[in-house]
């Protein structure tokens, strides 16, 4: 029954307890409502099919209710709405109400893309990674403007709101892969911020996260040593591809020459860029790690400042590896000139 | 009946609906005023819940006693006000004027004193949001009060000047004899106009300069 | 002429009427403070305004007709739908039922002969184009594309001209304002001698009940625009989160404001539902007092209901919780005029014109957006579907489900009085069925949409979501045929419609007992009420009586 | 048409404003002193700020009633006004209980009440802050 109403009303797949109960009041709601609406219109058809008019001047009989009528008109809705709040706001205080054993991750939504990050170091971008079975707690907050942390398959939605953390909690019950959207609006790549979630099993979930916290170590350690990091061996297209993908890069530029947020990257190296304030230079290694730790100091001309600075998030090798990514993204077909697009002003935020 | 054909509009039955209508309509008018306002004090009371510390500091270095003389000289033109909408409901146009030209020079003083107040805060740095400078009150929340500060009182400023225009236009009219002791609604409407002005004030002054 | 002696039965044009005298220039149209003309201006213009927005919502329907960018960029697509809802809301919604059909009908009901403030009422129009000239300004430099929310912090830090859309709301929201200023203090003042509170049509019950919160709401959505112009231009920090500035703030007053404007919207199409029900049933209503009163106590509840749409903004549980009760007494008021209207046919003598069929749409529409908009008020089901197309199609139920379905019953219902003249009854039921069914088929498969958890304002979404949102595509090219169906027909009837005569439904609501179009000064004697103003039983006089002598006293 | 104006009470009675006024006007007077010098006093917490508020709903009445004739004026005019205050307190209201009663967190750093966000803050090397 549960699956057949869930596949009626085109609802996505229940991903934790919580999730099942919301569907449950939700498939109450939409068979009461059904009934009383029928119930309503089958009424309004057979009046409207006895009594149809037979002369312009028909005279009828005049008939006022009583107060048993509007007793029933009103205690009838009233009766059957308190009973959906009554089911549904005890849920939403579950909601509001995270077990103390939860595990805390920290959310951040930023233009446009989601960063997560567990406590003891590790994060990622994008991916958020949960045990199955065990309550999680999400501290939401943003980094410039509102975004609304969304998961439809767990039934929950919450506001990422600048400058302060909302909460929110799930124990999430199967294993798998789910969509995670941002609801609120939140700019042009509004549509494009979404991530995944990606629920494990508990011991799965719990090497996965020693892994991420040594390796963290590792690289702590390796640059307390040296004062610098080294990126594990491989090569370095290779590595930059991931970095980029990790960093959210290729949130905002494409590799596949489409215009995006920013400008694409494929052809980017060597390539000739008129800049927004009128200079013209050339994309060389240098002006592509500069982009990276100061990205305001040269606008491309067509695109925003929405780039934040990568300065201290960035390893040189991990840099490094960007850049040699970039030039590896060449097509045959040559193209100069800056790319088209229509020109948005740019307006200066004041610090 | 002079006072029927003169001031009659054709659309209103007799002159009684015509003013009842008027000082409806302008009691409407000024529950919108209210809550015009209401959301900038709902933006106070968030704020200084929020900001307790901040506001309490940010109050304590307004000038009180320009609040409080501003205080007093709005009541008292409120008093003048009223004392010229009683004359005009007595037919005597030319002491409505000179009440109404008093309450004038009161909101003039009121205006200037203003001036005063927000000549210092540009000078200690105490402005809104993005502008503020001031050295002396470093507490999250006091840009806020200064923003609100000084949307408040600048909403009221331009009330006060709309108000002082209102009383001077309708009080050269009853100078030139253009009310009767029949029908005086319009002098009366720009009384409650200005006694809104000091309702206003009277809220303002406490949270303010006071708490 | 005494229209109780004009024979219903053999149509009549009025010569000596408010379209002819006192002049037929422009300038006397411009200048006119005769509340007739200016109600026609009002609905000239909010005509427009339609249709420019109805060219937005279907602009954004094609580009979302595939999953990818199909015929704009993301920049363009989020101004297409700030422009949909800010043109829909503030220069068609609200306005066009009680600024245009209200200034036209309602002096007429009353027996008065003409508003109480014809200059104010004149401003007010001034003012609406003010507005819209300064939101067009807007719109032609860029546009917004905050969403016609203008949530903070994104309203005041976007590159877009978000200030001149802002101001221009504000100055919309001062005509509102004075148009429903004159209302309240007409049906106060103004009313025919005979009509007490009991025989005020339901029309202007209504009608009363929205200028109601016109007067409370408006000003606090007036200021906290403000706040958020001066936040963009000068940065004052009240919605700054890096200033201690709250953005949820924001949304308190925006929602203060906005909640109840949804019944600024709705409340006019009940009140033309009421007046279009009794008519065709020829039957009194079930329940007037009822419906009456529900109609100030929406006014009054709706505004106890603005958190409803903060529950995931971080907004207090507790608050929660008393927002989502208070909501559901929206409801219940909602629920008596539904059942009222329903309970009115018993018994009656229904005959199924064009504005009947809208009637039978406004039902469907209201019912189900009513019952979905009370679903989402149970708080955890919220929780879900915030955000998401559920809650577009929600609104868009409520909004031109049944706000432009009462229009639509207006235009056709009050045509012949304002004109004089008939629109074609067999085209008319053609438009109406191609508006309620494209309109079905635009918005059921946003409901599941929703359901499946597509966020709204998405300019690309993934693939599962294609084949509904084509559905919805298709529905809408449905449903805006048949509005140019009715818009055509609308315009040819204007000059060649067949003579109405003074009362061509029978009715025996008070503004039929003028002839049409009515004169200049709306009653040639000023109408003596002695019934109800829907009452069809074998007591009831004939379209209101004009007693030979007018009895001297008012009622108040 | 034209009917005869039916005087309400209130116009007989002008001549006894004056006194009214002027007693009004002393009121005022008093009141502004006192919450003047009360304030002086610094009241601890809450009790300052009731007792400014209270004194101006007073002093605000006495121009409501008096200067602004609501005290003789017809039931509709009073419950306009009477409507809109129900409405300002209920925007505050409802608004302020929000903020008193929401996770802490969620109000903005700094301010009071809400726990200092350091005790939540994700661990040092966590970049997402």
């Amino acid at each position: 029954m549960n699956e057949l109403m869930r596949r009626l009303l085109f609802l996505p797949e229940q991903a934790s307890d919580y999730a099942r109960d919301v569907d449950h009041l939700h498939f109450f709601i939409i068979t009461t409502t059904m009934l009383a609406a029928t119930g309503v219109f089958a009424t309004a058809i057979f009046f409207f099919l006895r009594w149809r008019r037979r002369s312009d001047s028909d005279v009828t009989p005049r008939i006022e209710p009583t107060p048993i009528h509007e007793a029933l008109f009103i205690g009838t809705p009233l009766v059957l709405f308190l009973i959906w709040f009554a089911i549904g706001y005890p849920q939403y205080v579950r909601l509001q109400l995270p077990p103390k054993d939860a595990m805390d991750v920290f959310v951040q939504g930023k233009k446009w893309m989601w960063k997560f990050a567990y406590p003891g170091g590790p994060n990622s971008v994008d991916t958020l990674r949960v045990p199955v079975g065990r309550p999680v707690r999400l501290l939401i907050t943003s980094r410039d403007v509102i975004h609304s942390f969304f998961v439809p398959a767990l039934r929950l939605k919450m506001d990422a709101v600048p400058g302060r953390y909302t909460q929110s909690w799930f124990t999430a019950n199967k294993p798998g892969r789910y969509e995670i959207f941002c609801a609120e609006y939140c700019g042009m790549g509004h549509s494009a911020m979404l991530g995944e979630l990606v629920v494990l099993p508990a011991a799965e979930f719990d090497t996965w996260l020693a892994d991420q916290r040594r390796g963290d170590k590792a690289v702590a350690q390796d640059s307390a040593s040296t004062g610098e990091t080294v990126l594990a061996a491989g090569n370095l297209v290779a590595d930059g591809e991931r970095v980029a993908a990790e960093q959210g890069c290729l949130k905002c530029h494409s590799v596949d020459g489409s215009r995006h947020i920013g400008p694409t990257w494929v052809d980017l190296y060597l390539r000739q860029e008129k800049l927004a304030d009128g200079r013209i230079i050339v994309a060389d290694e240098a002006y592509l790690t500069r982009s990276m730790m100061d990205p305001a100091a040269d606008i491309v001309a067509g695109f925003q400042n929405v780039m934040p600075t990568y300065q201290g998030k960035l390893t040189p090798p991990e840099v490094a590896a960007i850049v040699e990514y970039i030039k590896s993204l060449k097509t045959s077909a040559v193209r100069s000139g800056p790319s088209a697009g229509p020109v948005y002003e740019p307006k200066p935020r004041q610090p | 009946m002079p006072a029927e054909t003169t001031y009659l509009a054709h659309h209103f039955a007799s002159l009684e609906k015509q003013t009842y209508a008027a000082r409806l309509g302008m009691w409407l008018f000024l529950a919108t005023e209210v809550l015009l306002f209401t959301a900038l004090f709902a933006g106070y009371g968030v704020y200084r819940f929020l900001f307790r510390e901040a506001f309490a500091e940010s109050s304590r270095h307004l000038q009180t006693w320009i609040g409080l003389v501003n205080t007093l000289i709005l009541v008292t033109s409120s008093f003048t006000v009223a004392m010229g909408v009683d004359r005009a409901g007595k037919g005597d146009g030319k002491g409505a004027w000179r009440f109404f030209l008093v309450s004038f020079l009161f909101g003039a003083a009121f205006m200037v004193f203003k001036a005063i107040e927000y000549t210092h805060h540009f000078h200690v740095g105490e402005l809104p949001g993005r502008f503020y400078t001031n050295e002396e009150v470093q507490l999250v929340g006091a840009p806020i009060f200064m923003a609100l500060y000084f949307l408040i009182t600048g909403l009221h400023g331009i009330h006060v000047l709309v108000g002082m225009t209102v009383l001077l236009v309708i009080g050269l009219r009853a100078r030139a004899g253009a009310y009767a002791a029949e029908y005086s609604v319009p002098v009366e409407l720009a009384g409650l106009y200005w006694h809104l002005v000091d309702l206003i004030w009277i809220f303002v002054f406490p949270l303010i300069y006071l708490v | 002429m005494n229209p109780s002696l004009v024979n219903p039965d053999v149509p009549v044009y009025n010569p000596r009427n408010y379209l002819n005298e006192p002049a037929t220039g422009l300038r006397s149209w411009l200048l006119t403070l005769d509340h007739k003309r200016i109600g026609v201006m009002f609905l000239i213009a909010t005509t427009i305004s339609l249709f420019l927005g109805g060219v937005f919502a279907l602009l954004i329907r094609i580009e979302l007709l595939t999953p990818g960018p199909t015929i704009m960029d993301a920049m363009t697509y989020n101004r297409m739908f700030t422009l949909h809802g800010v043109v829909m809301i503030f220069l068609f919604m609200i306005p066009a039922i009680p600024s245009g059909f209200g200034n036209f009908v309602l002096p007429i009901m009353l027996g008065a002969r003409d508003v109480a403030f014809p200059r104010l009422n004149l401003l007010s129009f001034y003012l609406y184009l003010l507005g819209a000239a300064v939101a067009l300004y807007g719109m032609i430099h860029g546009g917004a594309d905050t969403g016609w929310t203008f949530y903070a912090p994104y309203s005041t830090t976007t590159i877009t001209k978000v200030v001149p859309i802002l101001l221009g709301a504000f100055i919309l929201g001062f005509s509102s304002i004075l148009t429903g200023l004159n209302f309240i203090v007409t049906t106060h003042t103004m009313r025919a001698p005979g009509m007490t509170w009991m025989r005020v049509p339901l029309f202007i019950w209504s009608i009363y009940a929205t200028s109601i919160i016109q007067i409370l709401a408006t000003p606090v959505l007036g200021m906290s625009l403000l706040l958020v112009s001066v936040e963009h231009a000068f940065g004052w920090g009240i919605f700054d989160p890096a200033r201690g500035g709250d953005p949820v703030l924001f949304q308190h007053f925006f929602w203060f404001y906005s909640h109840p404007a949804v019944y600024i919207m709705v409340l006019p199409a009940m009140a033309v539902i009421s007046e279009v029900v009794c008519t065709f049933s020829r039957k009194n209503m079930f329940g007037y007092k009822a419906v009456a009163y529900s109609s100030l106590g929406i006014a009054f509840v709706g505004f106890f209901t603005w958190g409803h749409h903060l529950f995931t903004s971080g907004q207090s549980a507790v608050d929660a919780g008393i927002f989502g009760v208070l909501s559901m007494l929206v409801g219940i008021f909602t629920a008596i005029k539904v059942f009222n209207w329903t309970a009115t046919l018993y018994k009656g003598s229904i005959s199924f014109k064009t504005p009947f069929a809208y009637f039978a749409g406004f039902i469907f529409f209201l019912v189900f957006g009513g019952m979905t908009g009370v679903a989402l008020a149970t708080v955890s089901l919220d929780v879900h579907w915030q955000d998401t197309y559920f809650v577009v199609a929600h609104f868009h139920f409520i909004m031109v489900g049944a706000t432009m379905m009462a229009f639509l019953a207006a235009l056709h219902y009050w045509f012949p009085k304002i004109t004089g003249r008939m629109l074609p009854e067999g085209w008319g039921l053609v438009g109406a069925v191609m508006v309620i069914l494209g309109f079905n088929f635009t918005f059921i498969p946003q409901f599941l949409l929703g359901n499946m958890g597509m966020p709204r304002r998405y300019y690309a979404y993934p693939a599962k979501f294609w084949p509904l949102n084509v559905a919805s595509t298709a529905g809408a090219t449905v449903l805006a045929l048949g509005l140019v169906v009715v818009l055509v027909y609308t315009l040819i009837s204007l000059k060649w419609g067949p003579v109405a005569g003074s009362n061509p439904w029978h009715s025996r609501g008070f503004e039929w007992g003028t002839p049409s179009p009515p004169p200049v000064e709306n009653w040639e004697t000023t109408p003596v009420i002695d019934r109800g103003p829907h009452e069809y039983d074998e007591g009831a006089t004939v379209p209101p009586t004009v007693s030979p002598e007018p009895e001297p006293t008012h009622a108040s | 048409m034209a009917e005869p104006l039916s005087h309400r009470p209130e116009h007989g009675a002008h001549a006894s404003h004056v006194p009214r006024y002027l007693a009004v006007w002393i009121a005022l007077l008093v009141f502004t002193f006192g919450t003047w010098g009360i304030s002086r006093f610094h009241l601890p917490g809450v009790a300052g700020v009731a007792v400014a508020l209270a004194i101006a709903i007073a002093k605000g009445a006495l121009v409501a009633l008096f200067f602004m004739h609501l005290y003789d004026q017809p039931g509709p005019n009073r419950l306009v006004f009477a409507t809109s205050l129900v409405f300002v307190a209920l925007l505050i209201s409802l608004t302020l209980l929000d903020y008193a009663t929401r996770f802490p967190l969620t109000n903005p750093p700094g301010s009071q009440g809400a726990i200092p966000a350091s005790d939540y803050a994700p661990a040092p090397n966590d970049t997402t802050r």
